[in-house]
């Protein structure tokens, strides 16, 4: 198994370099930067040539490449333009925010998802099937920013259950488990909306997965040694059937990462997600392609953790 | 002595996309305690179904078991209810598969896997259970069985695989054992030994063995009686010494001159002409008409009945009493039926 | 049906015949038999059709603010015998901009699906074909892109790219290849060792006629669900980019910058005629796609033959 | 099996609260001598919708965007100066009609010559930490704007004093022109009479021992970004990034303290910030004009406005083959239904604009030119030109279509619907337009392009057609002049319409130096004046933002100089 | 003496797989084929024995270049394969073709059966496609397809009628050398015979040269001039039929033959039942492969590896008992 984890390690150096690489060629495609969007009358335009000039972004791109790369090793992964705060630290002080709110998502699709997919899978060609099936056509189907503005409507404003956005309850310093309560009041409905189309994805998964294993031999084998169908179902069947849907776990990761951009927009969720969509309308280089390594670095860890839970859940694969 | 199991008309069909299919076509048999009986046929006679269907094994909703019984100690199983089907299954009846890899479950160890039917039916603590699924690996010759109780499936060979299959189905004592194609899968010096290991337990436990197979050396060297399968019906039923030394059924015998065989050499094999049909397209008669050699207008026209000569029974109009056999033309020559596929 | 009544008076040919449309005639059987994706499949060749006739399906010039009175625009009219749905905030009408807005969006998806799955195919088919290091630099350079979420990557590509249809396509062309490469490359590997692939270069068939002859047609079934789930992403991908502000740009209209008026509580609360049809425009597409490729890929799996 | 999953799944949700009820301990938290404990006595925070059990002085006030940093110097946007004018003072600061008044300075005298302005600075004033506000503090903040690492936008305001350029040089160690007379006094001397010096000293004063011992260059790490120290009504308590700054009442407040207790500064999405006023968690946000509808029903909030003082335009590439004459500009300037346009997307919250100054700014002209609806006008404009209508209806000169392609900036919704609006108007007439809409940067890159080494080079032909964007005035009407001096085309300015017009260039460079306001503005409106004639901009209109405010809140007065500016004045029922 | 078509020397093909090691170079390899020599004379057929995993099958890919084989030679009428250029072996392949065990697999679903018989033609008879299509005819009616299939794609036919026309694509190009993979162990019995007489039809007929590789004795007892009988890689065993099935030599081929059941129940046989299983080809046994296995092993057998020798009659065995062995059956 630690070979097998160095292994997995070490190949993903490669691709690592190759995130960097490419975080830093999109950046460089765009035009403008973030001087520009403080073009004022006042400023004389040498005035901000000249901090262009200090800022770096007229160096030859493999030189601010490898001061970039030299930033990113110090942690500080740049400054920001406007302000000059180092982005790892910004990043790192939303990074909380982001982590609650996809990991309830994700948490809350596998614990509704797989559940309802064994449903569905076990009740094949019965109304509970059809009618599952049909909503999470609708889960995968529906446009996050539309779903989460409709929640935001009706649970927050015409109901008056849910706190319409943000994180907490501002101004109320509380602690304890009413400051556990107010953050679960405040993710609950960000993260169902995060959480829909995974929750649709896992369910539909599940349920392919498990009618597959069910027509394994071994069911057949389970079946025939007098199992009850529940015990069959739930530890022969599912537990087969789980390994598949791990590889879900690596998916659904950039999948929620890239989600997170809208829902944490929509809900003014101070993660990762509204940093990214501020940064971008500000031009903010540094921040965005510190954000894009970030989350790509995120992506890969998810992966290489679903692979080692792959493995690690299925006995037949060898290290 | 009295029947073990008596299986009378039974009848699955199978339905898909609208069409019905009579895999299980009215099969009568019977076992007595402690013996064997090799069921015969090619792919698609039915034998599997058969089998399948004795524990309601089959899958729903596609498969049913529209008619017939399934006598079984006294007790018809096709009227069983799940949970008392489930009481049978694994402690009266178990069985084997032919495909020890992907009969076993992958992701539980062997010993697990044996244990659950233990204390599934016989109420035996985890702990006593682990030290009969030892004691049963031991049975069936595993080496070092104490190691092996914790391995998985995959670390195993094919022939181990078969092995531990067999000793969770012997593990409960059954008093029938349905083996489905055992050895197939397995090469033939592997098959050896699994056969070898079939008949010393079957002598030691006289557990009563409904063998399904398509090898007919495999049935001469096991079975005691021999019903051959032809699509969803039997066709010939008798002792194995019987049917070996005059097969009485043209496809019985068709099959046997089929095989090449390993002791005296032909220059020319003398195969049965033409594909086994789909049984859709056998709309009236006998269904074996179409590959038969001595086929009559009779055949085509009615089904005989499995006719009854002194205990040897074979479904064939050239047994009955009014069987007039005309100048044969037989199609022999050519090996192409146009009925195809 | 009438095909087939003639072919049974002939009566030779009839069994040739009919088996010859046997396998497509099995997994359209599949496929009809799955009700959802019937009803998927109508609801979106209607779609289609509305879209390619919309110069004449449409009521009114998607881009014209209805003059009301004094002059004014019309804005934000509530569904009236004029306008069947109303108009927008600058008076344009809903129906037909719903009309030209499924043309525009539908036409974005199609084609970036089809670039990305061009692009898809081509690197996965050399991936898996040729193997060694090809496959090892194709293959690390997939890792990489799908390390950053499609969205993300979409939206940090359209702010850099300035928006434009075109661009809004190529976007969404180029972030979503990954999958379609990865599937092809794996069915690909699975296909080389197919023991016809192996006769072929037993007989000393070119690489190239063999990928093109005997792989690809092979590996159409996965492509083409693939593509169709695909085709539902993109949409939304579209309608996500659109609401941010970097998608389809006006006054193109299209279903996601439509749906972007929805952003507006007020539009919400009080105008439900300009946000419920796009909305109900890119749900109802996105299911049907959703259904369509559901039903083909149990219809075109080979696994599902017995 | 099972059991292990769901183990799992409630450890990870665990350690997913439990990272984020960390997170808040870890965000900036700092200014010492201000603890929690005040917060303490208030109500907790109940969030329910009919009742209102806020607490008792607390205002929350949202924007949509985030401040980058509260140093004021530094890249001050309008996200950080709603939050800096409450936090920091300036010498001197516009009153209602833009007229400069005394903030921290108690008076000033101008000398006869126009080049000394002498401050008598207010006494007991105290930084929020304590220490004394001197002029010292007024000298280090003008001083370090002219550093020479200094490179955060402020510059311009100092470069009219004696000295500054040889400082920011390293030619001397000291302004000459910044003297400190005593601790109350200070004099700043111009190289030579400018009139919107005084204007430039609209800027905060920094305490300089927070910052003296940081070089200027260095400010954008300094940890008071984020955490700054003033002289203002309001004391910074802490910012939790990405959701909300908080600041207190400064109780020692030299001109008296505020009426509330605290102030919130949330930011987010316009439409969540609404939501969150709708559900009463938010008292005061500014409203999309197309959102009013869904306030104006509202019993417990009213709409406030704010008068922007910006002219929304559409500018012409004067080097462009059709718009290099006056006669094609004028033409489509008299095809824009301006009425139409208005009602149709602003409503009461727009006025049509004709003079490219603001209409409430003393820099306005009451006599130019105006252009009215008339397209018979814009047809014989067009003729006169050389323009004929080809076969398709759109007019064409040397076989050139007169088409032309519009490029919009995304972001607010009026703008990008004024450009289609435009589009239909003018296509009406027989012109050509094609509408590209590009973000705010993007568009910036078209009018102040640069060459592939980063370099600013002149706008050419190819580089834009037209553009509609907004302008308004901050301070002083000084600002046109680097817009319409010919001396300012890029890379020298941002006269990226390359106007030339040697008359306006008089008037532009005149008016600097004119002290006396009323003669200059006599300058101004000629040069309003001219730039109508030649409508190389084509003003549309102005708009002014309304914001919701609650009920509760009393004396939210947001005008031109921002939405916060009034903070001391608020209270709350 | 009659001419040799091809002569297998020294031939090798081992995979190495991706062993433990991280960085080190010590791979796990799978000795799939381990040094065998042999040779076929022209029109003759020689059967291939063996169980799974005994590298059979990769012999017969390998002799046909379909995998590359790391050592040896293999000489078809006097030429090299593994010399050949990639140009030149794309030619040579029209005289050595294959047939697949798979029916299923080994026709590409998508083409029609026309189709399928042509494209070997394209590739290496310059005719017209009216003559292609005459000679599709020929072959359909030659291996006993209803030439009116033409039209027809794989699926519409059962399981034998495809291993026809797997055998007619063999066929359509006129080789010398046919290699026969396990090409009726999918098959049911009854067609089973059908195919197998088909096979030793079109021997007669086209003087065709047939390596036959089958796990099934029975089978290659029936068709085979020669008999190879693979273990672990290794040919143990190498002789005519009925001195092989007379006097079988080799433990292993003994305890082969004296495994298969046999359809006499009045038949009551001493078998030789070996023990355990078939070791992994990954690091396969020290000295001979089967001394794990073998009833007789002896010290030596550990240790060193046997060669083939001549135990006279065209006999060649590899075992350090050879002269102690008599056939024990009967």
């Amino acid at each position: 198994m630690k070979k097998y984890l160095i292994k997995r390690l070490l190949q993903s150096i490669p691709i690592l370099i190759g995130i960097t690489i490419m975080t830093f060629a999109i950046m460089q495609l765009s035009p403008g930067n973030p001087m520009q969007t403080m073009i004022d009358p006042k400023i004389s335009s040498e005035e901000m040539q000249r901090a262009q000039e200090n800022l770096g972004l007229n160096d030859p791109l493999p030189v601010q490449y490898f001061t970039w790369i030299k930033e990113v090793f110090t942690g500080n992964l740049g400054y920001t333009v406007k302000t000059g705060q180092p982005v790892g630290q910004l990043i790192l002080e939303r990074l909380p925010a982001t982590l609650l709110l996809t990991g309830t998502a994700f948490v809350m699709a596998f614990v509704v998802g797989i559940p309802l997919g064994v449903y569905s899978a076990t009740n094949r060609f019965k109304a509970p099937d059809y009618v599952l099936t049909v909503l999470s056509f609708i889960g995968i189907s529906i446009p996050s920013f539309f779903f989460g503005l409709g929640m935001i409507f009706i649970f927050a404003l015409k109901l008056g259950w849910m706190p319409t956005s943000g994180m907490v309850t501002i101004g109320a310093d509380l602690t304890g488990f009413a400051k556990f309560m107010d953050y679960v009041k405040h993710v609950t409905m960000p993260s169902i909306v995060l959480a829909l189309p995974t929750i649709a994805v896992v369910m539909r998964f599940t349920r392919s997965s498990m009618l597959e294993v069910l027509n394994q031999d071994f069911i057949r084998t389970a079946d025939s040694k007098g199992l009850s169908k529940l015990k069959v179902n739930l530890k022969h069947a599912l537990r087969n059937a789980l390994i598949p849907v791990i590889t879900i776990f690596g998916l659904s990761i950039p999948f929620l990462f890239g989600g997170a951009y809208i829902t944490e927009h929509i809900f003014n969720w101070p993660g990762m997600g509204s940093l990214g969509i501020q940064s971008i309308v500000a031009r903010e280089y540094p921040v965005i392609m510190a954000l894009n390594l970030f989350t790509s670095i995120l992506v890969m860890t998810g992966n290489l953790l679903a692979d080692v839970m792959y493995a690690w859940a299925d006995p037949r694969i060898r290290y | 002595m009295e029947n073990l199991l008596e299986v009378n008309n039974l009848k699955t069909y199978f339905y898909n996309d609208g069409a019905e299919t009579a895999a299980v076509d009215g099969v009568s048999f019977e076992l007595k305690k402690g013996e064997t009986l090799g069921l015969v046929g090619e792919s698609g006679s039915g034998k599997s179904v058969t089998s399948l269907s004795i524990l309601q094994l089959i899958q729903k909703p596609h498969g049913k078991i529209i008619d017939g019984e399934v006598i079984f100690k006294g007790k018809d199983l096709v009227k069983m209810g799940e949970k008392e089907i489930r009481r049978v299954r694994g402690n009266d009846i178990s069985m084997i598969f032919q495909e020890p890899m992907t009969s076993l479950n992958p992701v539980f160890t062997v010993g697990n896997q044996i244990m659950e039917v233990l204390t599934q039916h016989q109420g035996l603590s985890k702990k006593e259970a682990r030290v009969r699924a030892i004691e049963m690996l031991k049975v069936v010759g595993i080496p070092s069985a104490e190691q092996r109780v914790d391995q998985y499936p995959h670390q195993l060979s094919g022939g181990m695989r078969q092995r531990v299959m067999i000793a969770m189905a012997l593990a409960c004592n059954p008093d029938l054992l349905i083996a489905d194609e055992p050895t197939t899968a397995l090469d033939v010096t592997t098959q050896a030994q699994i056969l070898e290991l079939m008949n010393e337990l079957k002598e030691k436990l006289e557990t009563a063995i409904l063998l399904i197979t398509h090898d007919l050396g495999v049935v001469a060297e096991t079975a005691d009686k021999v019903a051959v399968m032809y699509l969803g019906r039997i066709v010939e039923y008798s002792d194995v010494e019987t049917f070996f030394e005059e097969p009485k059924h043209p496809y019985s015998q068709g099959l046997i001159k089929s095989v090449p065989s390993i002791d005296n050499r032909v220059d020319r094999l003398n195969p049965i002409i033409g594909q086994v049909p789909h049984p859709s397209e056998v709309k009236s008669g006998c269904r074996f008409a179409s590959r038969c050699e001595r086929v009559q207008p009779i055949c085509l026209q009615d089904e005989p009945n499995l006719i009854d000569l002194q205990g040897h029974k074979v479904r064939c109009w050239m047994y009955s009493d009014n069987w007039i056999e005309k100048g044969v033309e037989t199609n022999a020559g050519e090996v192409t039926s146009s009925r195809g596929a | 049906m009438s095909n087939v009544e003639l072919q049974h008076n002939q009566a030779g040919l009839v069994q040739i015949n009919r088996k010859k449309r046997w396998r497509t005639n099995a997994s359209w059987k599949r496929f009809k038999k799955n009700k959802l994706a019937v009803f998927g499949a109508i609801v979106l060749i209607t779609l289609l059709i509305v879209s390619v006739l919309a110069p004449i399906l449409a009521p009114h010039n998607p881009y014209e603010s209805t003059k009301g009175e004094l002059g004014l625009f019309d804005v934000l009219a509530p569904p009236s015998g004029e306008h069947l749905l109303g108009t927008d905030s600058l008076g344009r009408d809903m129906l037909s901009r719903i009309i030209y807005g499924g043309r525009v969006s539908l036409t974005v998806a199609f084609v970036a699906v089809m670039i990305a799955t061009f692009t898809g195919v081509l690197l996965g088919v050399v991936a898996g074909y040729y193997g060694k290091w090809v496959d090892t630099v194709i293959m690390r350079i997939t890792d990489v892109v799908i390390c950053f979420p499609v969205l993300f990557l979409a939206i940090t590509v359209a702010t850099i790219l300035k928006p434009s249809l075109f661009n809004v396509i190529i976007i969404i062309g180029l972030v979503s290849w990954t999958t379609m490469t990865r599937l092809v490359r794996g069915e690909v590997l699975r296909l080389r060792e197919m023991e016809y692939i192996e006769a072929t270069k037993a007989m000393g068939q070119s690489d190239f006629i063999i990928i093109i002859k005997h792989i690809l047609p092979n590996i159409m079934a996965p492509i083409i669900v693939q593509g169709t789930l695909q085709t539902a992403e993109a949409i939304l991908t579209e309608s996500a980019l659109s609401f941010l502000g970097v998608g389809v740009q006006q006054p193109i209209p299209s279903w996601g910058n439509m749906l972007n008026e929805a952003t507006s509580i007020m539009v919400l609360q009080f105008k439900p005629w300009v946000w419920m049809p796009a909305g109900f425009a890119i749900l109802l597409t996105i299911l049907c796609i959703n259904f369509v490729g559901d039903g083909l890929r149990d219809a075109l799996d080979p696994k599902e033959k017995n | 099996m099972k059991k292990k999953f769901g183990l799992i799944s409630v450890f990870f949700l665990f350690v997913f609260l439990f990272l984020a009820a960390c997170s808040s301990d870890t965000t900036t938290n700092n200014n010492n001598n201000n603890t929690d404990k005040e917060n303490d006595n208030t109500s907790s925070t109940e969030t329910s919708k009919e009742e209102t059990p806020k607490e008792v002085g607390t205002v929350t006030v949202a924007f949509n965007s985030e401040p980058g940093n509260l140093n004021p110097v530094i890249w001050a946007t309008t996200s950080d100066t709603n939050v800096t004018h409450m936090v920091f003072d300036s010498l001197v600061i516009p009153d209602k009609e833009l007229k400069m008044v005394g903030r921290l300075a108690e008076s000033w005298e101008v000398s006869e010559d126009g080049k000394t302005y002498t401050f008598h600075l207010k006494k007991d004033v105290k930084w929020h930490d304590g220490e004394p506000f001197t002029a010292k503090d007024v000298e280090f903040t003008f001083t370090s704007l002219a550093d020479s690492t200094y490179d955060a936008g402020a510059y311009w305001r100092v470069d009219p004093i004696v000295g500054a350029a040889e400082y920011k040089e390293g030619k001397a160690d000291k302004i000459e022109g910044i003297e400190v007379v005593d601790d109350h006094t200070i004099k700043f001397t111009t190289k030579e009479p400018f009139a919107p010096f005084i204007s430039g000293l609209f800027i905060a004063v920094l305490p300089a021992h927070i910052l003296q011992d940081t070089p200027p260059g260095e400010w954008e790490k300094h940890a008071s970004n984020r955490s700054p120290i003033g002289t203002g009504p309001f004391k910074f308590v802490k910012w939790e990034s990405g959701q909300y700054i908080e600041l207190e009442a400064n109780k020692e407040y030299f001109a008296g303290a505020p009426k509330l207790d605290k102030v919130i500064v949330r930011f987010g999405d316009a439409n969540t910030m609404l939501a969150s006023v709708l559900s009463q968690d938010v008292d005061i946000t500014s409203v999309p004009v197309a959102e009013t509808p869904s306030v104006a029903t509202l019993d417990f909030a009213s709409l406030v406005n704010q008068d922007a003082l910006s002219v929304y335009y559409v500018g012409f590439n004067s080097k462009n083959d059709h718009f290099n004459d006056p006669k094609v500009r004028q033409a489509l300037a008299h095809a824009v239904n301006k009425e139409a346009m208005v009602a149709s997307i602003l409503g009461e919250y727009g006025e049509v604009a004709d003079d490219v100054f603001p209409s409430a700014h003393w820099s306005h002209s009451p006599n130019l030119k105006v252009y009215d609806y008339d397209t018979s006008k814009s047809d014989a404009l067009l003729k006169e030109a050389g323009y004929q209508k080809n076969s398709k209806s759109i007019y064409e000169k040397d076989g050139k279509e007169l088409s032309f392609l519009m490029e919009v900036p995304t972001g607010t919704k009026e703008r990008e619907k004024s450009g289609v609006l435009l589009k239909q108007m003018w296509e009406e007439l027989g012109v050509k337009m094609e509408i590209r809409s590009l973000d705010f940067p993007t568009l910036v890159t078209k009018l102040l392009p640069t060459t592939d080494d980063g370099k600013q080079r002149e706008v050419t032909k190819e580089d834009y057609d037209a553009y509609i964007l907004g302008f308004g005035i901050e301070a002083d009407p000084d600002e046109y002049r680097s817009y319409f001096g010919s001396a300012y085309m890029p890379p020298n300015g941002y006269n990226f319409v390359g106007y030339s017009n040697p008359k306006v260039d008089e008037l532009l460079e005149a008016q600097t130096k004119e002290i006396d306001l009323e003669k200059r503005q006599q300058l101004i409106w000629q040069v309003g004046e001219k730039l109508a004639e030649d409508e190389i901009w084509i003003p549309l209109y102005e708009q002014v933002s309304p914001f919701v405010v609650n009920n509760r809140v009393v004396g939210f007065e947001p005008d031109f100089r921002g939405a916060t500016f009034n903070a001391k004045d608020w209270s709350v029922k | 003496m009659p001419e040799k078509l091809l002569q297998v020397e020294a031939l090798k093909k081992w995979f190495p797989i991706e062993g433990d090691g991280l960085l080190s170079k010590n791979q796990n390899i799978v000795k799939a084929v381990d040094d065998i020599s042999f040779y076929i004379e022209k029109g003759e057929t020689l059967g291939l024995v063996g169980e799974s995993g005994c590298g059979k099958s990769t012999a017969g890919r390998v002799i046909l270049r379909l995998i590359e084989a790391t050592e040896g030679r293999i000489i078809i009428e006097n030429e090299d394969i593994r010399a050949l250029s990639s140009k030149k072996l794309k030619k040579k392949r029209k005289d050595m073709q294959i047939v697949f065990q798979d029916p299923y697999a080994s026709l590409n679903p998508r083409l029609k059966v026309g189709q399928i018989l042509e494209e070997p033609m394209s590739i290496h008879i310059n005719i017209s496609k009216k003559e292609r299509k005459e000679r599709v005819k020929q072959i359909m009616a030659d291996v006993g397809l209803n030439a009116a299939y033409i039209d027809r794609y794989p699926h519409e036919f059962s399981g034998g009628q495809r291993q026809r026309i797997g055998i007619a694509r063999a066929l359509a190009v006129n080789p010398k050398l046919i290699i026969m993979d396990e090409p009726v162990s999918a098959l049911d019995v009854s067609v089973q015979a059908q195919v197998l007489n088909l096979i030793q039809d079109l021997q007669a007929k086209y003087k065709l040269t047939y390596l036959f590789i089958t796990h099934n004795l029975s089978v290659v007892k029936h068709i085979s001039n020669r008999i190879a009988v693979m273990y672990l890689g290794k040919i143990v065993e190498i002789s005519e039929r009925d001195e092989f099935f007379e006097n079988p030599k080799h433990p292993y081929s003994q305890a082969l033959l004296s495994a298969i059941p046999k359809p006499d129940p009045k038949l009551k046989r001493q078998r030789v039942i070996l023990n355990g299983d078939i070791p992994s080809p990954v690091n396969p046994p020290e000295g001979c492969r089967f001394h794990t296995r073998c009833p007789y092993v002896m010290d030596i057998c550990k240790s060193v590896q046997p060669e083939l020798k001549d135990a006279g009659n065209n006999h060649f065995v590899a075992c350090h008992l050879e002269s102690v062995i008599t056939r024990k059956e009967e």
